[in-house]
């Protein structure tokens, strides 16, 4: 018994250390940027191109000589895109390091975070999730969106779509999700005030993947438009293709997460005309003083996703807002960062996004309409920049 | 072993006391299965206080007429008096609590449980402990609890014959012990009538012995009718006091041993042929052994 | 004809077609169940499986969809196979409750197994079924769809066939109604198990690959099978007619719900429909009842 | 046998712990559980309340699944109820904690009875179905009674309050959490002292024999499902305060699919599996993060692999246990247990 015993001491013993050492704080002098990024899952294809970005606009900011000489730092781990492990993640890192600016991988872990970013009021966050509610700084005083939130980027798409065709019906065909059930009150209100005719609402159920009854509805109600919300890829070149078919006009537009040209790159021919809004520029787009596109294009030879942009500029806006409070000497802390993020004003993002920007409250409210060429493998812009604060 | 020296004071109640033995009768029942009449006009009764035997060959609705006493089947006609009360729409829970207990053929315990959890079970439906008090465990629930342990110790286990193995779980028993803790459940229930059904089946000779003696202890110390299925001819003409022949569903003898022994009907249904010579002295041989 | 009816015709036909793909998973059930017994829920994993299978074999090793097609099928035989003798065969005799963890649990290696390997992203099949639409007099059907209809159909009518006349299908139905007088009758009855699993995995994997065909495939694919398995209770475990009939009615159901009282009523209906099956025949429309001996 | 337990009544040999040994090892493991907070940091603080939480959860199906034998994989839908039930009791009515904390339990106990009512009918597997469909209705309530359950997005829970005091760290939970699963799980341990646990035992092992004891089957299964769903209930309603927003998407199929197997692992039957089984099933992805980084200097890429790792070994979990260790974490612990007897106190 004597073994056993003493095994069972080491045991109590290994586990307090671990405790312990655990508890305390690191020593800290690197500026620590955490994550909770979603590296495996469903939108492990998203996680791992923004790590890509983020990765490397902080080698970029480190290689300049860091903040102040304080080199940051990205502290992440992989959630597998579900709230619980993002949450884990969460209270993994923040009790190992030292951390003030953090990006979360979903509306739930967003959601489900913001009350503890207000107790801990230590950091900002950003994210994923352009979800409609967060873009409210009363209720989510440390959150901020780099770009657009899912109501905007509907707003853009409907701003265009007036401009092109005063009067079109459009069909909005959404997720029954959260996230695909997030733009739809507000966009009904703005096409009216627009005055553009909603003729038709599509509610798919999650995993659905036969779309022909859908396409029949289409084909009555035979939209103008239609504004799919909620999905990555899948239902929507099903939709495309049966539509084509059926010899429908109908044009087919996406938000931000469906917008990479990669992912339509698969589809082929049929994602030929595809449209949608987006808040950055594309790897390939060609533009007038865009150093940073340049340096990216130096870094990575391959083309990079649209998410590596959405983590990029994330980084970026983090980094600034810390650098905007060292510079005054302040207190790393939610509300001192979140105030000086707001300061950004007329901001240059080095080619990024296609407008100096502003950052008045939790959104940029600024995008883009593109276009998918099928034959040049490639999102082409159709619209100008369009800011719909 | 535990064993309490001073009884606590709040044990006794109302409770306590036994209720006298119950008749019971079954009057014309008739049973269908789809077509199928498996009972048809059975009518017999067992007096309080005593012990009837219900046999009969393979097949010939002994056990469809238990299954209708403790209400598992609905008759098709007829009705069942459980101390003249028309038990005959009761559903089987509340047949338990108006004391009619029983047995199975094939032993019907629980075997994730020990046997001391098994014998009180038979106890639940003269029990109040509600779903409050039992998660707290408060009051009531403990006392309740306590004065059962004592009852199921002290009158049951000891008079079973069971102390040795009443922690063990019941899959690990040898038959005959099953079946001796089956019978302990019944006692449990407090029964004014006890139904077995093929107390004996499967035993070797020194079992039988042991679960006869057990029978007419139950009859003469706690004053319980019994009505029992048997098969065993031995045990049925030796405690019985009152046999019931059934055939194809239907009643062909009933009354005391000797009588139906020396009943033709009942020799032709055994045999297939009417030599009343034969069977008897069939039926005395196994008397006798 | 009036719109509205030839709507309503196309939104049923529509139906249909989704309802034989609901059919064929649901006879992969049924396959397995009547042998073994066994609710395999791995069989939505399996359907899942085999798209990855078809993916990996036309995309990745850039087979033509005639060769994927057959290997997609084989893959999903073997995996059920496999499964058969290794994990479920261990397991007879057990709680059936217990059984249908081991494949809820076998559901999970799947879909973690397809996402170490190809990662969890939706990924699109390459297109072998033409897009031309159909028309059926006035009324339009998607090709993809109508080839899915004409596949399951004939799959199933083959089954049927096949269990009346073939000595395999008297010996699986043997085994079903009585595995122990199987056994006596000289009937190899673990050969009889094994195939079940077999023929069932293979179906799901080609149902997959239908499927993947229609609307791409992902890890979560196998949420299908769910529907599917409405479809075997509402038709019946054992019965591979109750699966015909009862995977095109959910068809015909879940179709009409989601065009008249939108997508987001699909799996309510769907769902409150089992309960009231349930209530009003818990064995099924076609299953057997089995009656509970004391 | 253990030698040397003689007791002077029945009502000690009644109790819960009947041995000295079992008497000591409580207290040092309630000992723990009071020091534990003052050992961990934030992210094993959350964790042990996650852990909780679960326990009690996986607690309240042991009783249905385990102890009565019906099986449910809608069990996360009743955690739903209470959760939304808490979090609207807590924004619109602003009532103290602990009563919206019973309330939630309260309510999932209804649903629990209503959907119970199908096993009247059905048993085993259809039950299990049934169950499913039941969790697919209320998810869909959840999402369009949007008048009581904020739609898509759901209720925001604000921090859990007890007079005046704000608990909002995981440090201060903890003390609101870890008391109220020691509570449940006792009460859990009481019922099976009870004629009432006994009767669910009888249930599950033959139905119909309990019948003819005594015991009304609709009103003990109605009655195991809704303490099932008011442990579940009660769990969600404390989720709801820790995780402090409630949403559709909150209690997912898997999460039912998540507690069964947790009872599985820790051995269905037994209080003390459910407890093991919440809390190896709730630490082991944890672990497994621990071990990718050990091995992710010898692994390229090896945090990328995590996740689908977790996902085969939680299936692996589920059909190794049941095929090699069939009841479970509760078999196990007997066993360490039975090795070591009276250890410390004797040897």
């Amino acid at each position: 018994m004597k073994t056993t015993r003493r095994m069972a001491m080491g045991l109590l013993a290994g586990a307090a250390s671990l405790g312990l050492s655990m508890g305390a704080a690191q020593a800290q002098e690197d500026i620590v940027i955490g994550g909770s990024l979603p590296m495996t899952g469903v939108f492990a294809f998203a996680g791992i191109s923004i790590e890509a970005g983020m990765s490397d606009y902080i080698k970029l900011v480190n290689d300049a000589g860091g903040i102040d000489g304080k080199m940051v730092r990205l502290a992440y781990e992989d959630t597998g895109y579900k709230v619980d492990q993002s949450v884990a993640v969460f209270n993994k890192l923040t009790s190992q390091e030292e951390i003030h600016l953090y990006y979360g991988d979903s509306t739930g872990f967003a959601k489900t975070i913001a009350p503890e970013l207000v107790r801990k009021g230590s950091m900002i966050m950003g994210g994923a999730s352009f979800a409609s509610e967060l873009n409210n700084p009363e209720a989510y005083p440390y959150a901020f969106i780099p770009g657009p939130d899912y109501t905007e980027m509907v707003n853009i798409l409907l701003e265009y779509i007036a401009k092109e065709k005063p009067g079109a019906s459009i069909a909005l065909i959404n997720s029954d999700t959260e996230f695909g059930r997030d733009p739809i009150a507000a966009a009904k209100a703005r096409a009216a005030e627009l005055g553009l005719d909603v003729v038709l609402e599509i509610i798919t159920p999650p995993g659905s993947v036969d779309v022909s009854t859908e396409v029949l509805k289409l084909r009555r109600a035979r939209p103008d438009y239609a504004i799919s919300h909620g999905y990555i890829l899948a239902p929507q070149p099903e939709f495309m293709s049966q539509a084509k078919a059926l010899g429908l006009e109908t044009k087919f537009m996406g938000t931000f997460w469906s917008m990479d040209s990669s992912l339509w790159k698969t589809v082929g021919e049929t994602a030929d005309g595809y449209m949608g809004v987006m808040p950055y520029r594309y790897y390939y787009d060609d533009a007038d003083n865009a150093p940073m596109l340049d340096k990216i294009r130096e870094m990575r030879p391959e083309y990079q996703s649209t998410g590596y942009m959405q983590g990029f500029l994330s980084a970026m806006l983090m980094v600034e807002s810390a650098k905007r409070v060292l510079a005054e000497g302040k207190e790393m802390n939610g509300a001192n960062l979140k105030a000086a993020m707001n300061t950004i004003k007329d901001f240059d993002t080095g080619g990024i996004m296609g407008l100096p920007i502003s950052m008045p409250g939790n959104s940029i409210p600024v995008g883009r309409v593109y276009q998918f060429s099928a034959a040049e493998g490639k999102m082409l812009p159709v619209s100008d920049w369009i800011n719909v604060e | 072993m535990p064993k309490s020296t001073t009884p606590s004071p709040h044990l006794v109640s109302a409770q306590d006391t036994w209720d006298a033995p119950a008749g019971l009768s079954v009057e014309d029942v008739t049973l269908r299965f789809g077509g199928i009449k498996a009972l048809s006009g059975v009518t017999f009764s067992a007096q309080p206080g005593s012990i009837t035997a219900v046999i009969g060959p393979n097949g010939a609705g002994k056990t469809s007429v238990f299954n209708c006493i403790s209400g598992f089947y609905r008759p098709s006609s007829g009705r069942i008096m459980l101390d003249g009360q028309d038990v005959t729409r009761l559903r089987p829970p509340r047949r338990a609590t108006l004391g009619m207990a029983r047995s199975f053929q094939n032993i019907a315990l629980f075997r994730g449980m020990t046997v001391l959890d098994n014998i009180k079970l038979g106890r639940h439906g003269h029990m109040k402990t509600n779903l409050l008090q039992a998660f707290f465990y408060a009051g009531p629930a403990a006392r309740e609890e306590e004065a059962l342990r004592r009852e199921v110790e002290e009158r049951i286990i000891d008079f079973l014959e069971i102390d040795h193995i009443r922690n063990m779980p019941v899959s690990v028993l040898s038959y005959g012990l099953q079946k001796r803790v089956e019978l302990a459940r019944a006692l449990a229930m407090r029964p004014r009538i006890l139904l077995l059904d093929e107390p004996v089946a499967g035993m070797n000779r020194e079992e039988t012995e042991d679960m006869a003696r057990f029978i007419l202890d139950v009859k003469e110390e706690w004053g319980v009718t019994i009505l029992m299925v048997e098969h065993d001819m031995g045990l049925v003409m030796d405690i019985s006091d009152h046999v019931t022949v059934l055939n194809f569903g239907q009643v062909i003898a009933s009354g005391k041993p000797a009588e139906v022994q020396a009943d033709p009907q009942v020799a032709a249904a055994y045999l297939g042929s009417g030599d009343p010579a034969a069977l008897m002295k069939r039926l005395a041989a196994e008397g006798a052994t | 004809m009036s719109g509205d009816l030839l709507f309503f015709i196309e939104i049923s036909l529509a139906g249909l077609g989704s309802g034989a793909l609901l059919a064929l998973t649901a006879l992969a059930f049924v396959l397995i169940y009547k042998a073994t017994r066994v609710v395999n829920l791995a069989v939505s994993e399996v359907l899942m499986l085999g798209g990855y299978l078809f993916f990996a074999f036309a995309a990745g090793l850039g087979l033509s969809a005639w060769v994927a097609l057959p290997l997609s099928i084989l893959g999903g035989g073997l995996l059920g196979g496999i499964v058969e003798r290794g994990v479920i065969r261990p397991m007879l005799g057990e709680n059936p409750i217990s059984v249908f963890m081991v494949t809820v649990g076998l559901g999970s290696i799947l879909v973690g197994m397809a996402e170490l390997i190809w990662g969890a992203e939706p990924k699109s099949l390459p297109a072998f079924i033409s897009t031309t639409p159909l028309f059926l007099g006035e009324a339009y059907v998607s090709r993809k769809i109508a080839v899915a209809f004409v596949v399951a159909g004939v799959t199933i009518s083959v089954f049927l066939a096949l269990f009346r006349f073939w000595r395999g299908g008297v010996a699986l139905r043997a085994t079903a109604t009585d595995q122990a007088a199987a056994y006596s009758c000289g009937i190899n009855v673990p050969g009889v198990f094994s195939v079940a699993w077999i023929v069932g995995c293979a179906t799901a994997a080609g149902a997959g690959v239908l499927l993947g065909a229609i609307g791409g495939i992902s890890t979560t694919m196998g949420v299908f099978g769910l529907s599917a398995l409405v479809v075997v209770i509402v038709g019946g475990l054992d019965s591979i007619l109750g699966a015909l009939i009862g995977g095109l009615a959910l068809g015909l159901i879940q179709s009409w719900a989601s065009t008249y009282l939108g997508g987001e009523y699909t799996s309510v209906v769907t769902f409150g429909l089992l309960i009231v099956a349930m209530m009003i025949r818990p064995y099924g429309l076609f299953g057997t009842h089995e009656i509970e001996r004391l | 046998m253990i030698i040397g337990t003689a007791k002077e009544s029945y009502r000690a040999d009644e109790a819960l712990l009947t041995t000295q040994p079992q008497r000591v090892w409580m207290a040092i493991f309630l000992a723990a559980l009071v020091a534990l907070p003052f050992a961990l940091n934030d992210y094993w603080l959350y964790l042990a309340c996650l852990v909780a939480i679960n326990v009690t959860a996986a607690t309240g199906l042991n009783i249905l699944t385990g102890f009565t034998g019906l099986v449910s994989l809608g069990h996360a839908a009743f955690m739903a109820v209470g959760a939304y039930t808490v979090a609207w009791a807590e924004t619109r009515l602003g009532t103290p904690f602990f009563i919206n904390l019973i309330a939630g339990g309260l309510v999932a106990a209804a649903f629990g009875i209503l959907v119970g009512l199908p096993s009247l009918r059905v048993k085993g597997l259809y039950l299990a179905i049934a169950t499913i469909a039941a969790s697919f209705i209320l998810h869909f309530c959840f999402i369009h009674f949007d008048g009581i359950t904020g739609g898509a997005t759901g209720i925001n829970v604000p921090p859990l309050s007890i007079f005046g005091i704000e608990l909002a760290t995981y440090f201060r939970l903890y003390w609101v959490i870890m008391p109220i699963t020691a509570v449940m799980v006792l009460g859990a341990a009481n019922l099976f002292r009870t004629r009432i646990g006994r009767a669910f035992i009888a249930i599950r092992d033959r139905d119909i024999s309990a019948e003819v004891l005594g015991i009304p089957l609709l009103r003990y299964k109605l009655m195991s499902f809704s303490i099932a769903s008011f442990y579940a209930g009660m769990a969600g309603g404390l989720w709801a305060y820790f995780f402090r927003v409630v949403t559709p998407e909150s209690f997912p199929l898997l999460t039912s699919i998540f507690l069964l197997a947790a009872i599985i692992v820790g051995g269905m039957g037994a209080i003390i599996g459910g407890i093991a089984g919440a809390i190896f099933m709730t630490l082991a992805p944890e672990l497994l993060r621990f071990g990718m980084e050990w091995i992710s200097p010898l692994v390229p890429n090896a945090g990328a692999l995590l996740s689908p790792v977790r996902t085969v070994v939680f299936g692996a979990l589920i059909v190794g246990f049941l095929i090699f260790e069939p009841q479970g974490l509760a078999e196990i612990i007997q066993r360490i247990r039975r090795y070591f007897r009276l250890w410390p106190f004797r040897t």
